[in-house]
């Protein structure tokens, strides 16, 4: 097992079997959101305080999910890189970036979709909304910084530096916006506090939520393909695979 | 969850604009992200497969 | 190593004694822009009131967004920033002194100028205090988060711009714990959870961020 | 400029008789050129290394490298049996980079004197002013240095050299922009180093005529 972690830890090995994983992994998302949307739309009942409006919660709760492990998993990857100098795990964290930063942007846009008929507004000032607000700026500002930096091994450290700095305040931020919010109004309604909650409705939550994270490990892998390909742009290896394309 | 017909399904309880506006959006945002990588993968080929044709020539 | 943080302080408020023009660009910025929000949101000073902890804060941020871009990049392009690298002490000491010099030129006198603005938005006598206070705490915060900014953008293309989009996110704790506490004054609330909420923040990113700069720094010099 | 003078306020470099600043395997890659592969040398007590090499062959890559500032790709570089690292090596060692350290705004004597807190040796104002003296910038000590020429800023950089103990120089370009002259000092300053058994690494572009020392030299392609 150890040896294969090894192996597989270098871009010539990696990057074939990341290539065999990725259809693998969009089916499963495929399959996945079926079962999801069908559970969704038709054995989930009405929800008795938010009538159908609720049913955005099926892409509203596992997006937001995504968007705060994606950005999670990012900053370990991108510390790993940084501590053990291992050039694919900062491949990792740079291609899981724009994917979690799309589920950041889906997850605020439907928390509007369902605000405006739930609250009356687009936007409300709640700790969840704001943070979700923030880490968006988070993600654009790791995105902008690595590829601010022409040097790759700066790019990746510099990045793995703000990711970190990021997580630690994440929190921090979340707090400080839900005391700054309960002082002003306090949010009256939350997504998921319904008491009416139906364990089918939990249900088609979870397994959206596997959708995402499928689809999410597919995108980033052809993506950290391409980033491989890109930067061993001259090893012998990516030639190889260059000649056999050709 | 029975809707009983399509324009029950489609109106969502007075809700069908947000309920199916943040899906289609979610669509929309997953079909640009899967473009946009698509076209980044052409355009990568492209280029390695030119520098590699130059590599042999010079 | 205190003398040695002293010594980097003295040096730092020497240059910017040189170059003190910088200094004043800064402070006149900042009562600017406060300034300016009377005039654009109408003269009732009823809304004056409510806003002016905010707009004191956000103009604040600003300001040290301004300031913090010429945190490292002087050393950086003349070369003493490799010196301070290779000399034989913890570079993080280095950079705290620079840092606290470089609050001392920029964050002070906002701190200092900030009752007087104060006064434009009819703020209570008290009120002002707390702003000032409140300032005192939180400005070397700004100081402290915008230099691990300021060295991870150091001398990129576009810089300054980035440099904002890095830092401002990071700077929203201390903008709610410090404009709050003087709204929570005006509120009729104490606003000491709020100041003691904003020094623990102080104390945090003291300890953390000179090191944090320092490994940012070394990594932007390679 | 009389080299007695020079001799007689110099410090002697802190060394160890088995000092040895060791090169093995060193690789090195700017973005994605490989600039030197496998390099590898020893530098032992009052040896000059010269690095030769074309514009853009990783002379300063390697100087920068050797002080510790970038990582190499592989290989290694060793100070005294240890890594080349940390705040023991930063104390034996003396880098003058491309830019010289100088700030415009300050005067030639508060730069030396900022220097020399950086460094491990706080200067007394009279050693700061005399080596200045020797140095050739006599009278100019208390102006700001933005008035002075090309040349005279250098040589505030330089002045260091002067009024350093580190036993291990590394040096990138330190003749340039300097006449006749102060050429003549700085190689006067550099003998005096080796003799004290110090050790010097250099780049130069100019004919380098260090007396009684024939520097050796490796190549960069």
């Amino acid at each position: 097992m150890a040896l294969n972690i090894f192996k597989y830890s270098s871009p010539a090995s990696f990057y074939p079997l990341a290539g065999k994983m990725v259809p693998v992994f969009y089916g499963l998302a495929a399959v996945f959101t079926i079962v999801g949307l069908y559970i969704s739309f038709f054995v989930a009942p009405t929800d008795a305080t938010q009538g159908e409006a609720y049913r955005i919660i099926f892409i509203h709760v596992p997006a937001a999910w995504m968007s705060m492990f994606i950005y999670i998993v990012m900053a370990i990857w991108a510390g790993l890189g940084l501590v053990l100098n291992t050039r694919l795990s900062s491949m990792m964290a740079q291609a899981l970036a724009p994917t979690g930063a799309m589920f950041t942007f889906v997850a605020l846009i439907t928390g509007a979709f369902w605000g405006k008929p739930t609250w009356g507004t687009w936007w409300e000032w709640d700790a969840r909304m704001t943070s979700e607000l923030i880490l968006l700026f988070l993600y654009i500002g790791y995105m902008s910084l690595t590829a601010a930096i022409d040097d790759v091994r700066r790019a990746d450290k510099a990045g793995a530096i703000l990711a970190m700095v990021g997580g630690i305040n994440v929190p921090i931020i979340y707090f400080s916006v839900k005391w700054w919010n309960t002082l002003h109004q306090g949010a009256s309604v939350s997504l998921t506090s319904s008491p009416s909650m139906a364990k089918t409705m939990l249900l088609g939550m979870l397994i959206m939520a596997i959708a995402a994270w499928m689809y999410s490990i597919a995108v980033a892998l052809s993506r950290v393909r391409l980033l491989m390909l890109e930067r061993e742009k001259s090893s012998a290896w990516v030639q190889e695979i260059l000649e056999q394309k050709s | 969850m029975n809707w009983g017909s399509w324009s029950n399904f489609i109106d969502m309880g007075g809700r069908g604009f947000y309920v199916w506006g943040s899906y289609f959006i979610t669509l929309i945002c997953i079909v640009f992200e899967l473009g946009l990588l698509a076209r980044q993968k052409r355009a990568l080929w492209q280029r390695l497969t030119q520098l590699m044709k130059l590599n042999k020539q010079g | 190593m205190g003398k040695l943080f002293i010594r980097v302080i003295r040096r730092d408020l020497l240059l910017a004694y040189r170059r003190r023009a910088d200094v004043l660009t800064t402070l006149f910025f900042f009562v600017i822009v406060v300034s300016l929000f009377p005039l654009g949101v109408g003269p009732e000073m009823k809304t004056l009131r409510l806003i002016a902890p905010g707009v004191v804060w956000v103009a604040a941020l600003l300001a040290s967004m301004l300031s913090l871009q010429r945190l490292f990049a002087a050393d950086y392009q003349d070369g003493t920033l490799e010196q301070m690298l290779l000399a034989p002490h913890p570079l993080g000491v280095i950079v705290l002194g620079k840092i606290v010099a470089h609050w001392m030129v920029s964050g002070l006198p906002l701190a200092l100028m900030a009752p007087l603005l104060g006064l434009q938005f009819d703020l209570p006598p008290e009120a002002l205090g707390i702003l000032f206070i409140a300032l005192l705490l939180g400005t070397p915060i700004l100081s402290l988060i915008g230099a691990v900014g300021a060295a991870l953008t150091l001398g990129l293309r576009g810089g300054g711009v980035l440099l904002s989009l890095l830092v401002l996110p990071l700077y929203i704790p201390a903008l709610i714990f410090g404009a709050g506490a003087v709204e929570a004054y005006i509120a009729g609330v104490s606003p000491e959870g709020h100041l003691s909420l904003l020094a623990a923040l102080l104390i945090f990113s003291g300890l953390a961020t000179p090191w944090i700069t320092a490994l940012a720094l070394r990594i932007a010099m390679e | 400029m009389a080299q007695e003078a020079l001799l007689s306020l110099s410090l002697a470099p802190v060394y160890r008789p088995d000092s040895m600043l060791e090169v093995v395997h060193l690789s090195c890659l700017r973005g994605e050129r490989t600039l030197f592969t496998d390099l590898s040398f020893t530098l032992s007590p009052g040896e000059l290394l010269q690095v030769a090499g074309a514009n853009g062959s990783g002379k300063t890559s390697l100087l920068r490298m050797l002080c510790g500032l970038s990582a190499p790709l592989a290989g290694e570089i060793r100070w005294n049996n240890a890594a080349a690292r940390g705040e023991d090596f930063n104390r034996d060692l003396l880098y003058i980079g491309h830019h010289s350290a100088v700030k415009e705004e300050l005067t030639p004597l508060e730069n030396l004197l900022i220097a020399s807190t950086f460094a491990s040796a706080p200067l007394t104002e009279s050693q700061a002013l005399d080596a200045l003296n020797r140095i050739g910038l006599g009278g100019r000590e208390h102006l700001p240095t933005k008035a002075l020429s090309q040349g005279q800023k250098r040589r505030v950089g330089l002045a260091r050299l002067l009024v350093s103990n580190a036993p291990l120089w590394i040096l990138d370009e330190p003749l340039t922009a300097l006449d006749v002259l102060a050429v003549e000092l700085i190689q006067a300053r550099l003998a005096e180093h080796l003799a004290q058994q110090g050790m010097i690494v250099l780049t130069t572009h100019q004919a380098l005529q260090v007396p009684g020392i024939t520097p050796r030299q490796i190549a960069l392609s």
